[in-house]
């Protein structure tokens, strides 16, 4: 970007002790994210939970909160049903996988806006929106995660979990 | 609650394969047998309904654009040109068309008019292509040369049915799958060239990879790409090459208008020589594929069965709607599910882009009939071919775009910009061709 | 960690008003101690860069494109023609025009240069408009009147500062609001004209409603209305109205290039005599409120601040980006928001409707001036007013839209299929007019 808003100046120190604890906290693996104090502070534990509002306690997950409390969805899916693989150690892989990124992401404030998902987190959401909808593409090849011959739900579902985005 | 009991069990359903069909199985009602659904869609295309622009009436293009009688003078297509209509239709309008009947046409014309691979695959084996059914395409593509090159009318004999399910897909695992040979060759030339194709990135990925072999669609394009590839083998701009009359497509140098221009200007080809003016002019066919990759929908993944083929509800179940139609005429499910915008606002946006470009036509109508009356009265008058050639070249580039615009089926919407670029080069040309006539004769 | 305290801090913190501002505050300086983060972003508009077509680099556009010395030649504009800025040089880029130093220019120039209401207020007070709020209006419009006719260099003595905080909200509640005088009178006779405006709701609104009064997009107008409409007070086109140059958009038949065609043949209005060939033709200028007004963005309801004052995260509030300048420098905030696709993706979007737009422009160009140079000739051989009238109307009538599109500041970004269809008749005029010219000449 050739333009960015002021950003407060990190010093070398607190950049480099934020870096030190990622290292650490991805070595952990399933603890992973950024270092006990922002994991205790942001509410890290309730990340594992299944309530949305774990993922909204991190303010910027509130847009897609907001986006869901008015999907079609809301009454019938949380987030970690669309986004979360369902078994379960492919769930807390895939949270801990996840979670290390977003809390590197909150912590440095680095990340790319707006948030766009990921393609391997694509798959993750296909597989689970023919898990919950199996009978009504019973007929229809869907092919969840294979890229060359997958049928992408979201090309034409996109604002089933937020609504629109534009 | 009768309903609810109905659709449990439909929803449980799973396929069974009634009758077993396979490559050589053209006839869609054993198809049908096995996916009903589709079958009974598929049957729906002798509906017949219009909408401003498109739709199913197969009207009489001559009467209500009188100025392409004199257009098209001295071709087959200034006696008769309808609107094309439903797949149903496709292969009794080939044998009912004027065209046919009052002009010696080859067998050629049969590749997109019917379920025509098995007759292929055995006049190609007869002919001597090896047999097996790993030698599929080999076989095709000499059947394909024996039987373009018979007269129409001997031809026709051989095929009994329209597009059918075979032409779509594989027998075995229902998979969309290409098998017109003039489309495997175009397309291969097409990948082989530098042309940019964001649209169908299976072909930049085949480049990126270093351009082994040929490319081959049915193992390298994706899924999405698929669903637009099965109705570009046929919904393409073609010409009849040499004298073996090889349905060709001139895609060696791009999809765009004047990337065709150069091939058919470098083969020396013309359609017919105008009969008021003795220039040699192209005929533009149905490039809906081609003018579709340069729109905004195919660049965003949009297929043609996305807007052409939808998903639609049959109790608990969606299945693709094989009523090729107009999504005019079934906007809900063709546009709503991406743009959640209301019909009535739908339909008004797709009206304001071909009423724009019909606008434009008409104008590239009035100035392509003032440069051919000139051209005619300066011929009458005596003027020599040497002063006429740049008049004449002139009318060529210009017939061209405005051909291709007229002949493309989605009156501009397919790509908007693109259409209008196309139609501003054409009242370009054609009005330089009038003022390229000699002086001395009437303009 | 201290990042997150900062965040949830930042959440929950209000506004606070350090200065009060009020209706007469011009000067940002103050309003920027109030809100400080509009305030640093409204001053980058000093910055310069540049994109394909566009940007903040103030180049010369009689040099990058020398033809238009030629179309333009006889006018003010043929001396100096510069790419726009920055807001932040509003005022000094039209202190420096040699279009001023040169040419005598009115008071009027300054309704859209500078934060000039208050100035209009105390003016119009002076010259005896009835005072109190309630009359703000009528004060503004009799300053305007005054001030209009002012001579250009006495006029913007009265002037500080370019467009600041006042003119685009209230101060009082931060409102969005407009207040230049020549926009509320052109957009109240558009709201009584029957052009359809799907893109401005309120004005469909207050039609059904009966047509009370005058339409007030103050009261009126929906809030993303007015995040269009706060641009559209100064990004249109306008001409200065009889000897008090009052500033006036020609909106009364619509926004449509025709539309303001017809109101300009209809009040015989030009704006200078073209130097070589002595037709009376028309200057268009910036008209991005008519040319988004047609397109698809619009139609959507995307407005200008969309695009060109996207929100951007402030740590954990968002603000809208007071940098306004090209989209392109700020793909993210301005198109992401809408259209997750990569930011390269999006530039080549842009650039290739751009690019396609430059290439019929350079059509259109090359049209133009071969009337103008066959005009010029036919009229030094002695060709009589009557004879050149045909193509000189013409001359007039391709002049406007070529001029129209160019002057437009997106490249036909703002709607792509309009910009075409425009350019095309623009063509097709000038080849017209070629044609027209008496044939004893040159062409
Ligand atoms: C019904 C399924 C569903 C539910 C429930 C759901 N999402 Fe999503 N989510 C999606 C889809 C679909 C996308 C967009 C994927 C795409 O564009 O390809 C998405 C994208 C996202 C993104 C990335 C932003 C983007 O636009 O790419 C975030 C962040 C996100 N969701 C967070 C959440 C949170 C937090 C919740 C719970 C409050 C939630 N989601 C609930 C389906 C869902
Ligand atoms: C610690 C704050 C925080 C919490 C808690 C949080 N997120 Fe996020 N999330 C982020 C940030 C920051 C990003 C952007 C990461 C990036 O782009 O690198 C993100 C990105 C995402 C994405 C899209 C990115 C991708 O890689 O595909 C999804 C989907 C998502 N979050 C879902 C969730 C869900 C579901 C939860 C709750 C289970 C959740 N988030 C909880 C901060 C958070
Ligand atoms: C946990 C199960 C579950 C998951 C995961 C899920 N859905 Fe659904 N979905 C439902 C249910 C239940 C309904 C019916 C809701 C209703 O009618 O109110 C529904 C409704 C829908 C609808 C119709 C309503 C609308 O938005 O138009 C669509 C389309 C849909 N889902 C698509 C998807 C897609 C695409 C995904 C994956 C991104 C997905 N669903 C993920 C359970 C799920
Ligand atoms: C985004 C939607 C969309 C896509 C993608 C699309 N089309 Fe269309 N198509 C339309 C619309 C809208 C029309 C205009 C229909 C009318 O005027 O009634 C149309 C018209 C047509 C027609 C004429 C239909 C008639 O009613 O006479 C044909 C044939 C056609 N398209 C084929 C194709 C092919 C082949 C492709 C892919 C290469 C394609 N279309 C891609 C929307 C689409
Ligand atoms: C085997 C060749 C072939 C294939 C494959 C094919 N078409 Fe066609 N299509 C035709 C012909 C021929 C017609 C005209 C029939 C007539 O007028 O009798 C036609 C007509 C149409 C029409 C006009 C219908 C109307 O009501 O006017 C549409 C739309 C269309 N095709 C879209 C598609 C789409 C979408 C696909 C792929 C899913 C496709 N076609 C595949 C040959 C083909
Ligand atoms: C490369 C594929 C292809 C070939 C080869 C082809 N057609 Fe077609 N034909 C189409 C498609 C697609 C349509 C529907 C679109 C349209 O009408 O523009 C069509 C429409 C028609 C129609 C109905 C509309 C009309 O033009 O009156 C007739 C009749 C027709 N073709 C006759 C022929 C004849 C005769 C030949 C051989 C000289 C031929 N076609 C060769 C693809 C083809
Ligand atoms: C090419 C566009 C497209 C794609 C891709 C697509 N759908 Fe759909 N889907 C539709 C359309 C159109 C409908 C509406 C059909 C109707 O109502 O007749 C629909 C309907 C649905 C419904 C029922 C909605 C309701 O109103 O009850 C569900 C659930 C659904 N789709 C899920 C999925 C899933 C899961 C996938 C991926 C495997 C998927 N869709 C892929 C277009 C698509
Ligand atoms: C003009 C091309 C074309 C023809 C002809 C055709 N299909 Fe299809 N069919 C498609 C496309 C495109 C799809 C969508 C496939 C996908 O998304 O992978 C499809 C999908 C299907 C599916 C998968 C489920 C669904 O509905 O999406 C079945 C089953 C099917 N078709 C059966 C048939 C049968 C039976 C026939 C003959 C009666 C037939 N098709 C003729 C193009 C065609
Ligand atoms: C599978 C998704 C999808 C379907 C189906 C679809 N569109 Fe689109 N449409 C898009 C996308 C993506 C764009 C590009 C703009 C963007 O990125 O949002 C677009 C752009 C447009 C535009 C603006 C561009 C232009 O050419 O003027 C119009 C109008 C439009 N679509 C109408 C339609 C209509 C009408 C239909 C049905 C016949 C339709 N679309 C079907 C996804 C779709
Ligand atoms: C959908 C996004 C969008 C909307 C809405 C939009 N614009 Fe633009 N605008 C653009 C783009 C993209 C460009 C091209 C920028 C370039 O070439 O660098 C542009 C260019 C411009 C420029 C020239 C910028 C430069 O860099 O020189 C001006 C001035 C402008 N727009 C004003 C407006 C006004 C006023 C409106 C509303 C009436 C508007 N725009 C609406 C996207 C938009
Ligand atoms: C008071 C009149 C006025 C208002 C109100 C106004 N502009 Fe401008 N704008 C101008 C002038 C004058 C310039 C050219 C300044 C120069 O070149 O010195 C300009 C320049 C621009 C540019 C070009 C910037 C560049 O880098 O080239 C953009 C983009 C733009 N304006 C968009 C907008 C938008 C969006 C709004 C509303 C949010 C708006 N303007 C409101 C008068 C105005
Ligand atoms: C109705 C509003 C309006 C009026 C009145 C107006 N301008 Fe502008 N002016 C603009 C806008 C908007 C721009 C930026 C867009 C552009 O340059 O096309 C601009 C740009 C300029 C520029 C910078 C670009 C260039 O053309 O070199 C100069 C200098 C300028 N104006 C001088 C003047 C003068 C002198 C007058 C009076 C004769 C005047 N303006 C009257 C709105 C206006
Ligand atoms: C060219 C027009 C224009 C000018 C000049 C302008 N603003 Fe704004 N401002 C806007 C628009 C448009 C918005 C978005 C309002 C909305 O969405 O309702 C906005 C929003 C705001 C907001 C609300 C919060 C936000 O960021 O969205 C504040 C506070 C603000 N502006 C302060 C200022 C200050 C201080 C100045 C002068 C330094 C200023 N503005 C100059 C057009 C302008
Ligand atoms: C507030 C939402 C919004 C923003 C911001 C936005 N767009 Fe769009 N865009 C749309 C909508 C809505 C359409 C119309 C098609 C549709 O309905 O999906 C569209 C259509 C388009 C199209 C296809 C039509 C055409 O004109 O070719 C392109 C390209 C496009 N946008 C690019 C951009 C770019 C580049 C930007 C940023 C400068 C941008 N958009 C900003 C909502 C937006
Ligand atoms: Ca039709
Ligand atoms: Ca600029």
């Amino acid at each position: 970007m050739a333009f960015s808003l002021p950003r407060r100046v990190k010093t070398p120190a607190s950049r480099a002790y934020v870096l030190l604890l990622l290292g650490l906290a991805s070595a952990l693996g399933i603890f992973a994210g950024a270092g006990s104090y922002t994991f205790y502070y942001a509410e890290g534990l309730s990340y594992f939970s299944n309530d949305p509002k774990a993922c909204v306690n991190c303010h910027i997950m509130r847009e897609q909160y907001d986006g869901w409390l008015k999907s079609p969805h809301h009454a019938v899916a949380t987030c970690n049903d669309c986004h979360t693989p369902p078994d379960f150690l492919g769930k807390y892989l895939s949270k801990a996988e996840n979670g290390y990124w977003h809390s590197k992401g909150f912590t440095l404030q680095d990340f790319h806006e707006p948030i766009m998902i990921r393609p391997h987190n694509v798959a993750v959401l296909q597989r689970n929106c023919v898990a919950c909808h199996r009978e009504i593409v019973a007929e229809i090849n869907t092919h969840a995660g294979n890229r060359r011959e997958m049928l992408d739900c979201m090309s034409c579902h996109r604002d089933v979990g937020h609504g629109p985005v534009k | 609650y009768q309903n609810i009991i109905e659709r449990k069990a439909e929803a449980t359903q799973h396929v069974f394969r009634v009758v077993e069909v396979d490559d050589r199985t053209t006839d869609p009602v054993l198809w049908g047998k096995n996916y009903p659904r589709q079958y009974d869609s598929y049957r729906r295309t002798v509906d017949v309904t219009e909408t401003k622009y498109g739709g199913s009436e197969a009207f009489q293009h001559l009467d209500r654009d009188p100025v392409w009688r004199t257009i098209f003078n001295g071709y087959a297509f200034a006696v008769d040109y309808r609107e094309e209509r439903g797949h149903a239709y496709m292969l009794s309008d080939q044998r009912e068309t004027e065209r046919v009947h009052r002009f010696k046409q080859p067998g050629a014309c049969l590749q997109c008019h019917s379920s025509v691979i098995p007759t292929y695959i055995e006049a190609g084996l007869k002919a001597g292509a090896p047999a097996g059914p790993e030698h599929r395409e080999a076989q095709i593509q000499k059947g394909f040369e024996e039987i373009c090159r018979l007269p129409f009318t001997e031809a026709e004999k051989l095929v009994q049915h329209p597009v059918s399910c075979i032409d779509c897909h594989d027998a075995g695992t229902m998979n969309l799958r290409v098998s017109r040979p003039a489309f495997l060759n175009g397309i291969r030339a097409l990948a082989r060239s530098e042309f940019p194709t964001p649209h169908l990135p299976s072909i930049e990925r085949w480049r990126r990879e270093g351009r082994q072999g040929a490319y081959d669609p049915n193992t390298e394009a994706t899924r999405q790409e698929m669903r637009s590839l099965v109705c570009a083998q046929c919904h393409n701009e073609y010409y009849f090459k040499g004298e073996g009359k090889r349905v060709t497509h001139p895609w060696d140098h791009g999809l765009r208008v004047e990337q065709i221009e150069s091939y058919y200007d470098q083969a020396g080809y013309g359609d017919w020589t105008h009969q008021d003016t003795g220039a040699a002019v192209l005929k533009a066919q149905h490039p809906e594929f081609e003018l579709w990759s340069q729109g905004i929908h195919a660049r965003s993944g949009v297929s043609c069965s996305d807007c052409h083929m939808p998903y639609q509800r049959e109790g608990a179940i969606k299945v693709s709607n094989h009523h090729v139609r107009s999504p005019l005429l079934n906007i809900a499910a063709a546009c709503q599910s991406c743009h959640r915008i209301p019909e009535t606002e739908l339909k008004a946006r797709v009206e304001l882009v071909q009423d724009r470009n019909r606008a434009l036509l008409n104008r590239g109508q009035d100035a392509l009939v003032a440069l051919i009356s000139g051209l005619a009265a300066a011929r009458q008058a005596g003027a020599s071919d040497a002063a006429l050639q740049t008049a004449r070249a002139l009318q060529r580039k210009a017939q061209w775009r405005l051909d291709f615009v007229y002949a493309e089926n989605s009156m501009g919407f397919h790509a908007p910009q693109e259409a209008g670029r196309i139609l501003a080069e054409a009242i370009d040309y054609a009005r330089q061709g009038q003022l390229a006539l000699p002086k001395e004769t009437a303009r």
